[in-house]
């Protein structure tokens, strides 16, 4: 179990004397590694919660740069890293929060090529991405090494969390075994959001990734937490578990192996900034 | 011999395919055999839908990407497509988001 | 209505194409102004926010000094300007974010002698505060100014928010029209808190003044928003209207000016981070 | 003549003064009138608590800064004291928060 400093004891005070956290969810979490794949809207408050919170080792997983666009949502970054690479940006950012988390950045575009190798090196991985093609990747590289998925999405001005395979739930593929038709896929480039939106399912996604490194269960295993900013607020789905036909965590998975995502969902794997043109 | 009303829900982006309205409180007719959410979602492709009907429906069900609630339910729990609607249930057809 | 420039149009650009924010909504937004109380747990996130969305004018009030055991929750801060005053610290993190923004610092402790003075050059006030006289204060206040409250706290591993003030909904003293017993409070140095619960609340009152700012209504109004990131997750309660017996907002006032908080509650207006022995 | 089986909720560190349990399944028993809430706090003062009284109760009422809400409602727009519990009511004493 991983060792707190006396320098770390006196950060983590308000942590470290909640009974159901203590010194033992202290130093869990310490010992515990997070990769959160898309350092955007989702994954900018999310990294910082998990760095302030006392979290291991961080990966910060995002082949792009910073964009004056980002900056409504993307808080790890500011106006003088626009043009940096995204990794980059947030680890400089945690850095500066926490000096003591190990930061990793993973300046690519994750493929079936590299993502085996590169999950494997987490113990929970955070979906803060934004595209189809990668969202199944993941599922599908955490199910064939049983690592918690923590997912999480945003658009306009509505977002949506769940944890995929952990204990007994479903991972991506039990709820939505086929991708939906490209046409029917809209980014926050096309839709828009409203950046506050994913500050708080990435807030989230980090309190999911927190309660697993801790010890605890997570909030939305098997459930999932719909949020809609313009009036319904806050509403929690009972979800099906997992499910025994899926092809990737079902008893006899047909998918043994990463395959190719874009091919299967019959979309690009990026999300890439368009210019977007104001009436 | 009454109509059935039940509250229709429609979120995530699939709002776009009924007028950009989400909610809508709906009384379908009556008829001999219960309504089962098959063809409920059948109703709604032939009456609630004013953009193409490939976003909405595959066949007879929900195109792949949409999930379907009943009472705050995953209707995988209640039956799917076989699901009795009763009165003043609560369906909501959500699109997944993939944005972040 | 405050115009937008081109670089700001660039900025905002996936908020401007929301059809239910648009244009107008972003120059509403400019246009308005956002006191937040307390540069803390709850304050961070929502300044952070706020400052991304391109709030016109944010007011940071805090009279105290960025510590290290705050850094796992205030997140504006950073281990560089521990020993900062926390006003000061959160202006830089915001205008490092958006440098459109104007920010004004208030280092001072909020007391009946000038808290309408500093109240009166705001639209729309977020409680941040950490203590029971300045939560009274703050709503008598911005009941005498005719201002909205978003008010927010946390503790343990719960979280509350409510907006006070608007449009027919209670104020706190509605709700509460007594002072609790001292001996009942429990502030976050003693009971402790996780870091990203406030994290949560704060991004969510940043949403809510944000839906004022931008003309449209925010979620809770007469309702209570509760959150428990032990096992609970969100709640949402129908909360009481405006009360006409209310002492301050009802039909027959009979407090028409600021009195002495820290008397009427029996307890100080602050909240100083003690010392925590672990055992 | 059978009792009377409700939840009760404690929360906002009022389960502190409960034996830091959270949820509370009971069954009150059966009486010639029906239970109020003004009764339910008689009740828990004299049967559940573990703490000092006064932390939770003032009088006849839960002492300032205890909210009650029964089935997601401020009790105040239910009849407040006098409101009548009903079968498998879920009423919660939610202390409300200070801190930030
Ligand atoms: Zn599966
Ligand atoms: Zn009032």
């Amino acid at each position: 179990m991983a060792q707190l400093s006396v320098e770390e004891v006196g950060r983590y005070g308000r942590q470290l004397i909640l009974p159901e956290w203590g010194r033992r969810g202290q130093e869990s979490v310490k010992g515990n590694s997070v990769l959160i794949v898309g350092v955007g809207g989702l994954g900018c408050p999310c990294a910082l919660y998990l760095a302030a919170a006392g979290i291991g080792r961080l990966g910060l997983l995002d082949y792009d740069r910073v964009e004056l666009s980002n900056l409504h949502r993307q808080v790890l970054h500011c106006e003088n890293r626009v043009g940096v690479a995204k990794s980059e940006s947030g680890r400089d950012a945690v850095k500066g929060l926490n000096s003591h988390i190990s930061v990793t950045t993973h300046t690519v575009l994750l493929d079936s090529s590299n993502a085996l190798s590169i999950l494997s090196q987490y113990d929970i991985i955070v979906d803060a991405t934004d595209n189809v093609a990668t969202r199944y990747l993941l599922n599908d590289g955490c199910v064939l090494l049983g690592k918690p998925l923590v997912s999480g999405s945003a658009l306009r001005f509505e977002g949506q969390l769940t944890v995929y395979g952990w204990r007994g739930g479903p991972c991506y593929r039990c709820l939505f075994p086929s991708p939906p038709p490209p046409a029917s896929v809209t980014n926050c480039s096309e839709g828009g959001v409203l950046g506050v939106v994913p500050g708080v399912i990435g807030s989230l996604q980090a309190l999911e990734a927190l309660k697993i490194a801790s010890g605890m269960e997570p909030l939305y295993s098997q459930q999932l937490l719909l949020f809609d900013a313009l009036g319904g607020g806050f509403r929690t789905i009972r979800l099906r578990p997992r499910q025994p036909q899926c092809a990737v965590c079902g008893e006899n998975p047909s998918i043994t192996a990463l395959i190719d995502y874009e091919l299967f969902c019959g979309s690009r794997a990026d999300d890439k900034d368009k210019r977007v043109d104001i009436l | 011999m009454s109509e059935l009303r039940i509250h229709l829900e429609f979120s995530g982006g699939a709002e776009l395919l009924v007028g950009k309205t989400k909610h809508h409180d709906i009384a379908l007719p009556h008829q001999p055999h219960p309504w089962s959410l098959r063809q409920l979602i059948a109703w709604i492709r032939d009456n609630l839908l004013k953009e193409r009907a490939e976003l909405f429906v595959t066949g007879e069900s929900v195109r792949p990407g949409i999930l379907v609630l009943v009472n705050s339910t995953d209707w995988e729990l209640l039956g799917q497509l076989d699901y009795t609607l009763q009165p003043n249930d609560h369906v909501i057809f959500i699109s997944t988001l993939h944005g972040g």
